[in-house]
């Protein structure tokens, strides 16, 4: 046995994260770990990185018992993670952030930099990143730093690789490449734990996965002999009967409410033309980076427009700021929840509050609408010990929530979805995309992009492909395929 | 599922004041076995009269550090403030409104226009209007309207109208912050930026104001400090600044922003003061005061941790 | 041209030789001035009387004033640039006994006559001093508290800032003093910066903490005011208090009819200075050490000195023209 | 392959500097043409000798600000030190050292373990050791040994020896900074502490000898400044931790940390030494220098923005 983990318990303060978890690990095995937000699965990710030290339990690599105080102690001892945390650092190059804590030194001890961008150089060939070792991390697009960190993580040569949600921040194509390395590693024999929330890729890639409810151990099957359903069932407690809500026909759409009338975003070819019905939920698709977020921003906030009209409610919105979006009615949930969306150091309270800050009269009493407040925690089902309790705590699908509770609170006249679902658990998609649903319904229209074609087809009515900032095709649900999607993002639908 | 553990925001805003107002309670009981005047009406009242000046300046400080920055140049306004209403000019003290805020928006130009960091901008208009000050008003000296020394020496119901107006400010200033859109708004500003200005908070203004707000507050500290001595002083603001930030984080007003209110600072300053004016009584020497004042302030504020390391 | 004579109350000290030095072969001069700081209006005048004495001479081309903001690095700092900048006679107010001597030998080196004046530094070589003695002012203040006291009773003591050599001084002075009163007995003490606002802090406190005082010493008039206040406001007998020969405190004197002394610091050291460095410079005797004590003002001569048309801050006994005072002092 | 448009984060921190460079070059013009003096060799000499000891103190300033901490405390070391070796007892040196690491100490634990923020945490310690300073030399004076004075008085190649030592330790430092794990670790922390931790920095040990140098640093300012005095003084210092946060910040180094090296950062302490002197030499009043300072410091700073990409 390669790596065994042996009830493991954790507690922060009376915070029970773990308890009494077991977990075996077989060289040349991808081990799957699944959970809902908040079961426990980083934390036991960070005992068996040396992050954390168990509260008790005993960790043994090849037999021998570990006691590891400080992540190097890991690492020396041959555990490369992979956290769910971006841990680059945007003020250092490529080359430094890959090499940081074991830089290559000269004779004289100062770090060897020609050496260490030799090296960078292999290393980024070799998860197939095209770039200069030197440039600054923080220039990076999310995704080329996902990559570089899963190439920090993989060019270690460590007997146990953990991945903690590492296709959160990530396109189709680098997935693809993520995958490969893995099978590599596998190949190896190598021991490799493997954290998502996408069932189809555990299927894809995994050998067996080991479950953990509110940080129990819930149950470990062999990927071959399991379903979905079954795994859902153990993670949720209960059976999702199914993953995406009914949709209606396709004449009840309702009338337009948001119209992109030719418009073109800064730095983007355009143009882009689509509607949303008032009761629709549309789908913007698309290959990373293609625009959607400039597109989305540019109805939140107007400002990156440099010609055409966006029309809401039959009106043209001339808005430049955020807070013009949402005076229009329209709320945003931003594709980078921790940083553009929460106050990581506030009240759940005052963050879902935060909906109504926009307006005018700084000396005027804020509300508090505690009651509304109230009843959206409960509506949403968002799990917390009280309303007054630091999002921070929170786990990022009720966060997730949180987030759209703000708009709820608020009574936004429509709703824009970036990336709804990043690292929120299956559990928490479902009542997710429920919700989105139920607002389209009681004409609230929905807009949303994801990196997940699966979810867009699931969830929306009409999906629009958008490629260099342009609309290139445009696909009922009923006709939507991922590969007629896909078809159209890289070739603009020309064939 | 889970019990409570890490304490609520709510309450951590509460609990905020607490640490110090209980250090305050403790304090004051052992200078009250210590020194029987200690705790005698009127030296009470004296400490209140001499720290309504530092007590306003304190409040415009929190508001700025609510936004995650920081005000070094208040003590210079304090002491422009002094310089010139002590010239027998006509429209002095509105002039020296007018200079501070003048102030306070050059602050939050450089803060916001030119991205420069707080510290460092309010460093510079901290130097610049030192000498400003100076060049006003080289001598200390001068002379007041007759209506400030007036007010200065006026008492309503056994207090000092000075502590009154002031109180009644401290008042003001904790409902605008805990109750009012401008104080949520420093708050989410002080807890992430990028989140409140997607969010709809115009930023820009609300940390305009803020600096504004700053620098009013410290003119107005000047103008309660040029009254108590009747006369102007080009140097008297030197350790507003240093106290006001003190002063703040000991009320346990995070120095990383997003996190605090009026109440506490206002019992730190009250804190500091009744410590030194205790060893005062107690006849301790300036070095003594100075180690045990330091070591204090690092008790006190230990009892707070900051919740994210760094500046 | 006629050389500027000496202050009748500045005299040599017993011993000292006479400055010998041949006299500058120029007829234009270039003085600089070496100022460790004008924190207080003390200083201010001091600096003023030396620029209004320079500017009464022709043959002094320019001055060149260097203001150190307490600082004692940068005054060595600014006495090496107006040595590079190459002054004919180099005057200093200093602000460490010991920390200037280095910069000051330097001058004297390059053949620079080096005036030190208002207060103490010890280079190895220097051309004047001019001097007060500050025990003196703790002498004058005490002698009269124990007479005013009768021999007896409890004082407090309301020093300057503490561990600064000038307040040192007046308070060894005032210890020799009641050294010969046995039955006087300083109660407490505390530390006023010299400044009204710290002085009334610690007058309130102590005189809360020690209501049965016989007599106060201060070592400024601005805190003494601020005794008299507090005293008054906490209904407390206004007991004898020493002073300081500033307009501030002879009209609290006038106003409260103190009984009180007030010992003179003469603010024309500065102007003392400029004479000094002329009759340097041109050959005319004067003494290599000089030393001032000017006696105290009395009760009976606060009309002489008290300037009612200038504001408290005016040192008295100044050598500055009217229109000059009122520029600076006038309400 | 992207580089072309990309900046790479070498030429970033490079250029950091440049600014207060292309400054400095315009002042010293501008002296050069309205004073003969200010220019001349000895008049440089003299700038370099005066400012070695805010250059040293500058050195650990950076260090600690780039880990996005500051240390107010540096002025009262320096203080302190002076205070020390300027009373004839044996080991009077090591002593000073020993009691500067100590002051470094109790900084870090206060930020590592007690979690207070840096600010206020130093802000404790400066008035702590001030209050020391005071204690050990309440008045500026006693003697420093005869060897610490010819070290100050010493010449080699036409160049005063503090002056060369300076020097020397600037190059030590530079190189660390940029070249060494332990600067690049600085620069890691400054971005994130948590990331760092995560990505493989001991960030405890790092931060621990961050303030440990900057207080050392402080220490070697003060023997400089106590040998070229000849004396001790317990208030020198006063002015040290305003000048170098000053010096760094204009120096390009980010108060916010992350981003800077030490070149930068002396430049600016040169900048404004010259600018002092030159000022000084044009016999311009206090007060006008004062203005002036502030208003340059506001246009010099504000050539770097805050926001730097990825920060
Ligand atoms: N640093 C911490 N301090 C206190 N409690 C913590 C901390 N980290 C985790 N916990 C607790 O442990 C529980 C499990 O956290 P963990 O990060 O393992 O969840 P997870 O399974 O990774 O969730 P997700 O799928 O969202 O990543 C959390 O719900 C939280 O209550
Ligand atoms: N400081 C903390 N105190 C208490 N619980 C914490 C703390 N930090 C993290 N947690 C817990 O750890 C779990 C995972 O935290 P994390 O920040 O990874 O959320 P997440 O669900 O993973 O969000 P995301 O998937 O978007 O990263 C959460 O359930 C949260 O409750
Ligand atoms: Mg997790
Ligand atoms: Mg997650």
């Amino acid at each position: 046995m390669l790596l065994e983990a042996q009830d493991i318990t954790k507690s922060f303060g009376s915070v029970h994260a773990l308890s009494g978890v077991s977990l075996r690990l077989r060289s040349g095995s991808v081990h799957a770990v699944l959970g809902e937000n908040g079961a426990g699965k980083s934390t036991l990710m960070k005992i068996i990185s040396g992050v954390f030290s168990p509260t008790s339990g005993t960790l043994t690599v090849e037999g021998e018992q570990v006691d590891w105080r400080r992540a190097e102690q890991a690492r020396a001892a041959g555990v490369s993670t992979i956290f769910q945390e971006f841990i680059l650092l945007p003020n250092l190059s490529v080359a430094e952030n890959l090499f940081l804590g074991r830089e290559p030194r000269t004779a004289v001890g100062l770090i060897d930099r020609a050496r260490m961008r030799q090296e960078s150089h292999r290393i980024l060939e070799g998860v197939g990143l095209d770039l200069d070792p030197d440039v600054l991390t923080g220039s990076l697009r999310v995704a080329e730093q996902q990559m570089v960190e899963i190439a920090k993580g993989v060019m270690r040569d460590a007997r146990i690789f953990v991945f903690d949600e590492p296709t959160a921040a990530l396109g189709d194509r680098e997935s693809q490449k993520l995958f490969e390395l893995i099978r590599k590693l596998q190949a190896e024999g190598k021991g490799i734990l493997y954290i998502s929330h996408r069932l189809p890729e555990l299927f894809e890639l995994c050998d067996e996965v080991t479950v953990l409810k509110d940080g129990q151990f819930a149950g470990h099957f062999m990927m071959k002999d399991t379903n979905p359903e079954e795994l859902v069932t153990t993670m949720v407690g209960r059976s999702l009967d199914q993953l995406y809500p009914p949709r209606r026909p396709a004449e009840s759409a309702g009338a337009p409410a948001l119209e992109l009338r030719n418009i073109v975003v800064e730095g983007l070819r355009g143009p882009v033309n689509f509607t949303v019905g008032k009761n629709e939920i549309v789908g913007l698709a698309g290959l990373e980076g293609q625009g959607q977020i400039e597109i989305t921003r540019a109805i939140y906030e107007g400002h990156t427009l440099v010609s055409g009209e966006i029309l809401f409610e039959g009106r043209n919105l001339g808005h430049s700021g955020p807070s013009g979006g949402i005076g229009a009615g329209i709320g945003l949930i931003p594709e980078d929840r921790k940083a553009e969306g929460l106050f990581l150091s506030l009240s759940v309270r005052r963050n879902i509050s935060a909906g109504l800050l926009p307006g005018r009269g700084l000396a005027s009493p804020a509300a508090t609408a505690r009651r509304e407040i109230a009843e959206q925690v409960r509506r949403l089902r968002i799990r917390l010990r009280n309303v007054g309790q630091t999002i921070r705590e929170l786990s990022g699908g009720n966060q997730q929530k949180a987030l759209l509770a703000r708009w709820l609170v608020r009574g936004a006249k429509m709703l824009i979805c970036e990336e709804p679902t990043r690292g929120v658990d299956i559990g928490a998609k479902s009542e997710i995309y429920a919700l989105l649903r139920e607002l389209a319904d009681s004409g609230v229209p929905v807009l949303v992009t994801s990196r997940e074609l699966p979810e867009l087809i699931g969830l929306c009515d009409r999906i629009v492909v958008v490629r260099e900032g342009s609309t290139v095709a445009e696909f009922r649900w009923e006709q939507a395929t991922e590969e007629k999607i896909m078809a159209a993002a890289i070739d603009g639908g020309r064939a | 599922m889970r019990t409570a553990n890490a304490t609520t925001a709510i309450r951590l805003r509460r609990l905020s004041a607490l640490p110090v107002v209980v250090l305050i309670i403790i304090l004051a009981v052992a200078l009250g076995l210590s020194s029987p005047y200690a705790l005698s009406a009127q030296n009470l009242i004296n400490i209140l009269n001499q720290q309504a000046s530092l007590i306003l300046v304190t409040i415009g400080q929190v508001m700025v550090i609510l936004t995650a920055g920081l005000d070094l140049s208040v003590g210079s306004v304090v002491s422009m403030t002094t310089a010139i209403v002590s010239h027998d000019v006509p429209f002095a003290v509105p002039l020296a409104i007018a200079a501070a805020l003048a102030v306070g928006l050059v602050n939050a130009i450089g803060i916001l226009r030119l991205g420069v960091h707080p510290i460092l901008m309010t460093l510079s208009t901290m130097t610049a209007v030192q000498g400003i000050a100076l060049f006003v008003r080289p001598i200390p000296g001068g002379q007041v309207p007759d209506w400030m020394t007036d007010y200065a020496s006026a008492v309503v119901l056994g207090l000092p109208l000075p502590v009154v107006c002031t109180a009644v400010l401290v008042l003001i200033a904790a409902a605008i912050i805990s109750r009012s859109r401008f104080g949520l708004h420093l708050m989410a500003i002080g807890a992430s930026q990028e989140s409140a200005l997607l969010g709809g908070v115009n930023t820009g203004r609300v940390v305009l104001v803020a600096y504004l707000l700053s620098s009013l507050f410290a003119c107005l500290g000047g103008l309660n400090l040029a009254a108590r001595l009747a006369s102007g002083d080009p140097l008297v603001g030197a350790s507003f600044a240093i106290d006001s930030i003190a002063a703040t984080a000991l009320g346990g007003t995070q120095l990383s922003g997003g996190l605090g209110g009026v109440t506490g600072p206002v019992t730190g300053v009250l804190f500091l003061a009744l410590l030194g004016n205790g060893l005062n009584l107690l006849n301790i020497s300036t070095y003594y005061q100075m180690i045990i004042k330091g070591a204090l302030l690092i008790v006190a504020v230990s009892a707070h941790r900051r919740s994210q390391p760094g500046l | 041209q006629e050389v500027p004579e000496l202050n009748p109350a500045l005299s040599p000290v017993q011993g000292s030789p006479m400055v010998d030095r041949p006299a500058s072969t120029k007829d234009k001069f270039v003085l600089g001035f070496s100022n460790i700081s004008v924190v207080n209006t003390w200083r201010v005048q001091m600096v003023e009387e030396l620029k209004h004495e320079a500017s009464l001479h022709p043959e002094i081309a320019d001055l060149i004033v260097a203001d150190a903001g307490g600082d004692v690095n940068k005054q060595v700092a600014d006495i090496e640039s107006l040595i590079t900048r190459g002054v004919d006679a180099l005057l200093v107010a200093p602000g460490s006994e010991v920390a200037l001597n280095g910069a000051l030998d330097k001058a004297h080196d390059a053949g620079i006559p080096v005036i030190i004046f208002s207060s103490n530094a010890t280079p190895k070589n220097y051309t004047v001093k001019l001097l007060a003695d500050d025990a003196q002012f703790g002498r004058d203040g005490a002698k009269y508290l124990a007479e005013a006291m009768g021999g007896k009773g409890n004082i407090l003591s309301i020093r300057g800032i503490s561990g600064n050599s000038i307040d040192n001084d007046r308070w060894r002075g005032v210890e020799e003093v009641l050294a010969d009163y046995p039955d006087i007995k300083v109660l407490d003490q505390g530390f006023g910066d010299w400044a009204y606002d710290k002085g009334k802090q610690v007058c309130e406190s102590l005189l809360i903490a020690h209501p049965d005082v016989q007599g106060i010493w201060s070592s400024g008039g601005a805190m003494t005011q601020a005794c008299a206040e507090v005293a008054e406001e906490n209904g407390l007998p206004l007991v004898p208090m020493t002073g300081e020969a500033n307009n501030g405190f002879l009209r609290i004197w006038k106003e409260k009819d103190l009984q009180s002394v007030a010992p003179i610091s003469p603010t024309w050291f500065g102007q003392q200075g400029v004479v000094a460095a002329l009759r340097v410079l041109k050959g005319a005797p004067i003494a290599k050490d000089n030393l001032v004590n000017p006696a105290p003002i009395t009760k009976d001569q606060i009309d002489q000195y008290y300037r009612p048309d200038l504001s408290d801050a005016y040192w008295v006994g100044s050598t500055l023209p009217d229109e000059k005072l009122r520029e600076m002092y006038g309400k």
